[in-house]
C-alpha cells in the first residue's frame, strides 16, 4: 500500500516538475509577453496542481489534503488575476 | 565594573521604569494626536528626570550596581538589565540635556494650526530618542543593545530632515544608509558571539568569552559597526550635513546625545565583555583614528563659513577625543580596566553633551535672530543676543578646559594616565586638541564680540526662556568638575585638587593663546583683528605663514571631502574592520 | 554525497547566482525582482534549516513585503535613474570587491570553525516551555524569555511610520497615505479583492492562532493581513485612513501597549516585569498577540503606503 | 560537506556581495536593495548558529530564531523608512544622487522650507 502511494506520489511531483521546466523554458524562449503568459500559467495551473496530488498521499490528514488543496486554489486564482491584468496591461500600451 | 549577580536588586524596578516611562510617553503621544503631543513631553519629562534622579541616589546604597532580570528570567533564557556608576551617570546626563531641549524648543515647536507635523515628529522622536539611550544605558544583553541601537538611528534620521528641504533630506538618507550598514556589522559580531558561546548577556560573555579567532573577528565587526554610527573618523561622511541641517534643538540632542549611544555600546563591549583581548595595538589604533578626528575636524571646522556645520565638524573632533582614553585604560597585565582613564573618557562624554547641546541651541538662537548663520555676519550679536553669544562662550570655555569645567577634569585624568603607562605622545594629542577647541571658540567669540558696521537688524527675538534654558545647560557642563563623582566613576581627590593652581592657569592660557594662533592662521575669512591698526600690522607681519597654512588646510578640506564621498567611506570602512580584526589577531 | 546534499548545494548555487544577478543587474527594476525571487529561495533555506518559524517570516515580510516596497520605489524612480549615474571607477570597484571578499572570507572562516559543541539554549527553552503553556518554543522565546526586545522592536516599527509620515508636506499632513488607486469596479482585480480578502483573513488568524504551538504568530499572521488590505487598497474598494483618524492611531498603539500594560500588571502585582502569572500565561500572551497582529497588519500596510499625501 | 557548512558558506557570500553592492551602487535604490541582501546573509549566520545548536528535539535552536525574526522586521523598518525618504528625496530635488555636493554651500534661502 505505501508502495503504491510512493509510486503515485513519484510520478505526479515528476509530470509536475516537467510542467514547471517547460513553463520556464517556454518563459525564456517565447518572443511576447502573452505567449509567455501562456506558458507561465501553464506551468502554474498544471504543474503545481500535479504536484499537490503527488503530494496528497504523503498528507497525514484530511486536514493537511485540504490545507494542500486550498494553496493550489489560492496560487490558481491568484495566478489567474495577475496573469489577466499583465494581459490588460500589455493590450492598452499596445506592446502586444 | 557591571554586577556580576544575577538577580533583581532592590531598587532594580527603577531601571525598568527609566525605559518604560518614554516608551509610554510615545505611545501615548501617538494616540492621543498631534494637539497634545507636547503635553504628553512635557508631562513625561519630569517624571523620566526623577527616575534618573532615583537611580543616582539608590546605585551607591546597593555598593554601586543595580540588575533586574525581565520576566523574572535569569540569563542566558532571559534578559538583564543592569546599571552601574557610568550607566546612572550617562542616565542622569540624558535626563538633563532632553528637559534643557524640551524648554528650549516649547516654543519652536508649539502644536498650533497649519504646523502640526514638525511637532507631532519632534516630540515623539524626542521621548523615542530617550527610550532608546536609557535602553542603550542599562542594557545587559547585546541584542537588545541591537534593537535600542536600532530604535535610536529611527528616532534620529527623521529628525535631520524635519524641515523637508531637499540637502537635509539628501543628509538624513546618507545618515540612514551608513547607521544601517553599521548596524549589519555589528549584528554579525553578535551571532558569531552567540555561536560561540551560546549567550549574548554582557556578564555571561564576560566570563566565557576568550581570544580565540572567532571572537575577535566578532569583536572587530561589532566595534567597526559602532565606529560607523559613532561617526568616528573616517567614518564621519553623514555627520556633518546631518548635524548642520536639523532644527537647532534636534541637532542639540543628535550630537550631545545620539552618537553618545553607540559609544556607550563600545565601551560596554570593550572594558565588560571582553576586558583582555582587545590588543594594546587595536586600542592604540583607535585613539589614532581619534587623533585624526581632532586635528582634521578642527581645521575643518575653522574653514566652515556656517555655524552649524562649524559646530558639526566640531562634533567630529571631540568624538576623536572620547577614544584617546583607549590606549590609556591598559593595566600592568595587558586588560583593559574601569580606572581612572574610562573615568576621564566618561566625564569627557558628560562634558561634550551638554556643552555641545548647550552649543548648537546658543547657534540655533543666533540663526533664528539674524536669519543666517554665517560666521563672518554675525558681528555685534554680543550686543544684540548677549544671552546666547554668553550660552556659547561659557559651552566653548567648558569644552576647551576650563576650570571647572568637566572637560578640565577629564584632561586631568588622561593626562595623569599617559604619565602613569608613559605614552607622552597621547599627552601632546591633549593639549593640541585642547588648543584646537579654543581656536574655533576664539574665532566665533572674535567675530561676535566685535563691533558691527551698522547697527543690527534681528529677524526674530528668540524666546527667553529658550536662551536661559541653553545657558543653564553651558554652565552646568562648566561646573561638572565640582560635582562630587566619587560614588559612581574612580575618580581621586588628586586630579581635582590640581584643577586649581598657578599651573592650572598657565596651562589654560597656553591653550587659549595657541588657539587664537590657530584661529588666526588657519580660518580663512578676514579676521576682526585685522581692523586695528596693530591687528593690521601683526596680520601683515604673518601673512606668507597665514598663506602657507591656509593652502594646508584647503588641502585637508579637500581630504575630507574625498573621504566624505559615499564609496570612499564605505570603503574605509571595511578596512578598519580589517585592520582592527588584524591587529587584534597580532596581540593574540 | 547523499541526494539531501546535493538539493543544497544546488539551492546554495541558485541562491548566490540570483545574489549575483540582483547585484550586477544593470537595470534597479530587474535587481528588486532578482531580490524578490531571492528572498523566497532563502525562505527555503530556512526551511532546511527547519526554522519555519522564520521561513515564514522571511517570505512574508523579508521577501514578500520588503520586495513590494522595492518593487514599488522601482516603479517610480525609474525616470531618476540616469540622474544618479556617478557610478565609481574600476580602481575603486576593484578595491571594494577585494575588501567585501575579506570580510566574507573572515566571516566564513569564523563559521566554519565555530566550536563543535554547538552551544545551545534549546533545553531550557523547552524546559520551561511550562510556564507558557504554548509549545512553540519560538514564540515563547519571542513573548516570553525575551519579551523586551519584542516590545521595543514594535516601538521601531511605530517609530518608522512617524518617521514616514513626518515627510509629508504640512500641507497634506491629517491626509490620506500612498497615491490613490483608481480600479475597474468589476474589473479583475476587484473580483479578486471581493473573493481573496475573506479566505486571507482566515489565514492570518489561524496563523496567529496556531502560533502558539506549531510555526505562526503575530508577525506572519500580520503580515497577510495587511496584504489583504493593501489588496483592497490597490482595488479600489478601500482606502487608506486619513493619519489623523483616532481609531488608526489607537490600532497602530494597541499592541506595544497592551503588552506594556501587561508588562507593568507584572511589575506592580507578579513577579517582574513582563513576567506573567503561570496560570494565565498563555491568555494574556494571546491577547497581547491579537492586538499586536492588528498593530502589525496596520503598520506594514501604512508602511507600504507611505507619506500622506491627499487631503482627506 | 553538512548542509551547516554549505548554508554559512552560501551566507558569507551574500553577506560578501551585499557589501560590495552596497560601496558600488550609486543609486540609493541598489544600495537600499543590496542592504537587503546583506541583511538576509546575517540573518542566516544565525540560523546556522542555531542548527548548529539544535537539540532537545528541536531541529533548530529557538533563540537565534526569535532574534532573525525580530531582526528581519527591524530591517524592513529600515527599508520602509529609507524608500519613504528616498521618494521624498526624488519628489523634493528631481533626483536620487547622494553625492555631497549641497552641504558646505552657503544656504541661499535662510527662512528654510
Amino acid at each position: 500500500m505505501n508502495f503504491a502511494r510512493d509510486i503515485m506520489t513519484i510520478a505526479c511531483v515528476s509530470t509536475g516538475a516537467f510542467f514547471f521546466l517547460a513553463g520556464t523554458v517556454g518563459l525564456l524562449r517565447f518572443p511576447d509577453t502573452l505567449t509567455r503568459l501562456h506558458a507561465l500559467t501553464k506551468a502554474d495551473n498544471l504543474g503545481l496542481g500535479f504536484v499537490v496530488l503527488g503530494l496528497l498521499p504523503q498528507a497525514g490528514g484530511l486536514r493537511d489534503g485540504l490545507k494542500l488543496m486550498s494553496i493550489w486554489m489560492f496560487a490558481l486564482l491568484a495566478g489567474a488575476t495577475v496573469s489577466q491584468l499583465i494581459a490588460r496591461t500589455v493590450r492598452r500600451s499596445g506592446a502586444g | 565594573m557591571l554586577s556580576p549577580a544575577l538577580e533583581t536588586s532592590a531598587g532594580g524596578f527603577l531601571l525598568v521604569l527609566s525605559i518604560v516611562v518614554p516608551v509610554a510617553g510615545v505611545l501615548l503621544a501617538f494616540a492621543l494626536g498631534d494637539r497634545y503631543v507636547r503635553l504628553v513631553a512635557f508631562t513625561v519629562v519630569p517624571v523620566g528626570s526623577t527616575i534618573a534622579a532615583a537611580v543616582l541616589l539608590v546605585l551607591p546604597q546597593n555598593d554601586g550596581h543595580l540588575a533586574y532580570l525581565l520576566g523574572a528570567w535569569p540569563p542566558p533564557l532571559g534578559v538583564a538589565l543592569r546599571a552601574d556608576g557610568s550607566s546612572a551617570v550617562m542616565l542622569a546626563t540624558t535626563a538633563i540635556v532632553i528637559c534643557v531641549v524640551a524648554v528650549f524648543a516649547a516654543s519652536d515647536f508649539r502644536p498650533a494650526s497649519g504646523n502640526r507635523r514638525a511637532p507631532f515628529a519632534f516630540w515623539i522622536l524626542l521621548l523615542a530618542i530617550w527610550a532608546a539611550l536609557n535602553t542603550i544605558f542599562v542594557g545587559g544583553d547585546l541584542f537588545t543593545l541591537y534593537v535600542a541601537l536600532e530604535l535610536l538611528t529611527f528616532a534620529a534620521v527623521p529628525l535631520v530632515s524635519l524641515e523637508g528641504r531637499a540637502e537635509t533630506l539628501q543628509a538624513a538618507l546618507r545618515y540612514l544608509l551608513f547607521a544601517l550598514l553599521g548596524s549589519i556589522l555589528y549584528l554579525m559580531g553578535t551571532a558569531l558571539f552567540y555561536g560561540l558561546y551560546g549567550t549574548l548577556d554582557i556578564v555571561l560573555l564576560s566570563h566565557r568569552a576568550s581570544a580565540e579567532p572567532g571572537a575577535l573577528i566578532a569583536a572587530a565587526l561589532m566595534t567597526t559597526g559602532l565606529l560607523a554610527k559613532t561617526a568616528l573618523f573616517p567614518l564621519h561622511l553623514w555627520l556633518p550635513p546631518a548635524h548642520a541641517g536639523a532644527p537647532a534643538a534636534a541637532s542639540a540632542i543628535l550630537s550631545g546625545l545620539v552618537v553618545k549611544g553607540s559609544f556607550f555600546i563600545l565601551l560596554r563591549l570593550w572594558f565588560n565583555v571582553r576586558p583582555g583581548m582587545s590588543g594594546f595595538a587595536a586600542a592604540q589604533f583607535l585613539a589614532a583614528l581619534g587623533a585624526g578626528a581632532i586635528v582634521v575636524g578642527s581645521i575643518v571646522a575653522l574653514r566652515q563659513e556656517r555655524l552649524k556645520l562649524l559646530v558639526a565638524y566640531s562634533t567630529l573632533a571631540q568624538i576623536g577625543y572620547l577614544f584617546l582614553m583607549f590606549p590609556l585604560a591598559f593595566n600592568a597585565s595587558g586588560q583593559l580596566e574601569s580606572g581612572q582613564a574610562l573615568a576621564g573618557g566618561l566625564l569627557q562624554t558628560v562634558s561634550h553633551a551638554t556643552a555641545k547641546a548647550a552649543m548648537f541651541l546658543a547657534v540655533g538662537s543666533i540663526y533664528a535672530g539674524f536669519g543666517h548663520d554665517r560666521v563672518t555676519g554675525i558681528r555685534g550679536a554680543a550686543r544684540a543676543l548677549p544671552l546666547s553669544v554668553m550660552t556659547f562662550a561659557l559651552a566653548g570655555f567648558a569644552l576647551m578646559g576650563v576650570q571647572p569645567g568637566g572637560a578640565a577634569l577629564a584632561k586631568e585624568l588622561l593626562l595623569q594616565e599617559t604619565a602613569r603607562t608613559g605614552q607622552w605622545w597621547w599627552a601632546g594629542v591633549l593639549q593640541v586638541g585642547g588648543m584646537f577647541t579654543a581656536a574655533y571658540v576664539v574665532l566665533v567669540l572674535a567675530h561676535a564680540l566685535s563691533p558691527p558696521d551698522q547697527p543690527v537688524a534681528l529677524v526674530a527675538k528668540p524666546p527667553r526662556s529658550s536662551g536661559l534654558a541653553a545657558l543653564a545647560l553651558a554652565l552646568c557642563s562648566l561646573l561638572l568638575g565640582l560635582l562630587p563623582w566619587e560614588p559612581y566613576l574612580p575618580i581621586t581627590y588628586a586630579a581635582e585638587s590640581k584643577l586649581f593652581g598657578v599651573e592650572a592657569l598657565v596651562k589654560l592660557l597656553v591653550t587659549v593663546f595657541g588657539g587664537a594662533a590657530l584661529a588666526i592662521l588657519l580660518s580663512p575669512w578676514p579676521h576682526p583683528l585685522a581692523f586695528s591698526a596693530a591687528g593690521k600690522t601683526i596680520m601683515h607681519l604673518i601673512a606668507p605663514l597665514r598663506r602657507t597654512c591656509i593652502g594646508l588646510g584647503s588641502l585637508v578640506e579637500t581630504g575630507d571631502g574625498v573621504l566624505r564621498q559615499w564609496s570612499t567611506a564605505s570603503i574605509s570602512l571595511l578596512l578598519v574592520a580589517l585592520l582592527l580584526a588584524a591587529l587584534m589577531f597580532v596581540a593574540n | 554525497m547523499s541526494i539531501a546534499t546535493v538539493f543544497e548545494v544546488a539551492l546554495a548555487a541558485v541562491v548566490l547566482g540570483l545574489a549575483i544577478w540582483t547585484i550586477a543587474v544593470p537595470e534597479t527594476y530587474s535587481a528588486t525582482v532578482g531580490f524578490v525571487a531571492y528572498g523566497l529561495l532563502v525562505a527555503l533555506i530556512w526551511v532546511r534549516l527547519d526554522a519555519v518559524d522564520v521561513a515564514l517570516t522571511e517570505a512574508a515580510i523579508g521577501g514578500g513585503l520588503g520586495g513590494v516596497v522595492l518593487l514599488g520605489a522601482a516603479a517610480r524612480l525609474r525616470d531618476a535613474e540616469a540622474t544618479a549615474a556617478e557610478r565609481p571607477d574600476r580602481f575603486t570597484r576593484l578595491i571594494a570587491a577585494i575588501l567585501s571578499a575579506s570580510i566574507a572570507a573572515a566571516l566564513g572562516l569564523a563559521i566554519l570553525i565555530l566550536p563543535d559543541h554547538a552551544p545551545t539554549l534549546a533545553p531550557v527553552v523547552a524546559a520551561n516551555a511550562g510556564a507558557t503553556g504554548m509549545a512553540n518554543p519560538v514564540t515563547n522565546v519571542l513573548m516570553a524569555f525575551r519579551g523586551m526586545d519584542t516590545m521595543l522592536e514594535k516601538v521601531v516599527l511605530l517609530l518608522t511610520v512617524v518617521g514616514v509620515w513626518s515627510l509629508a508636506s504640512d500641507r497634506a499632513w491629517g491626509g490620506r497615505p500612498g497615491p490613490h488607486h483608481e480600479a475597474d469596479p468589476h474589473g479583475v482585480l476587484a473580483f479578486l479583492a471581493r473573493l481573496l480578502p475573506p479566505a486571507g483573513i482566515v489565514v492570518g488568524i489561524y496563523m496567529l492562532w496556531t502560533g502558539a504551538d506549531h510555526p505562526g504568530g503575530a508577525f506572519q499572521g500580520g503580515a497577510v493581513l495587511a496584504s489583504m488590505w493593501l489588496l483592497a487598497i490597490m482595488a479600489g474598494l478601500a482606502d487608506t485612513p486619513p493619519v489623523s483618524s483616532r481609531w488608526l492611531r489607537f490600532i497602530l498603539v494597541a499592541g506595544p501597549g497592551l503588552f506594556l500594560v501587561v508588562g507593568l500588571g507584572g511589575l506592580c502585582f507578579g513577579a517582574a516585569f513582563l513576567a506573567y502569572p503561570v496560570a494565565f500565561a498563555k491568555p494574556l500572551i494571546l491577547g497581547i498577540e491579537v492586538a499586536m497582529v492588528l498593530t502589525i497588519a496596520a503598520t506594514l500596510a501604512l508602511l507600504l503606503a507611505g507619506a500622506p499625501e491627499r487631503n482627506a | 560537506m553538512s548542509s551547516v557548512s554549505v548554508f554559512g558558506l552560501c551566507a558569507a557570500a551574500a553577506v560578501g556581495l551585499g557589501l560590495y553592492g552596497l560601496i558600488t551602487n550609486p543609486q540609493p535604490l541598489r544600495k537600499i536593495v543590496a542592504f537587503n541582501l546583506l541583511g538576509s546573509g546575517v540573518f542566516l549566520l544565525f540560523g546556522i548558529v542555531g542548527r548548529r545548536g539544535a537539540a532537545a528535539g528541536v531541529g533548530n535552536d529557538p533563540v537565534p530564531q526569535a532574534l532573525v525574526i525580530t531582526g528581519i522586521v527591524v530591517a524592513f523598518s529600515a527599508t520602509a523608512l529609507a524608500i519613504a525618504l528616498l521618494l521624498r528625496l526624488f519628489h523634493a530635488a528631481g533626483s536620487t544622487t547622494l553625492s555631497s555636493r549641497a552641504p558646505t554651500s552657503p544656504r541661499s534661502d535662510p527662512s528654510g522650507g
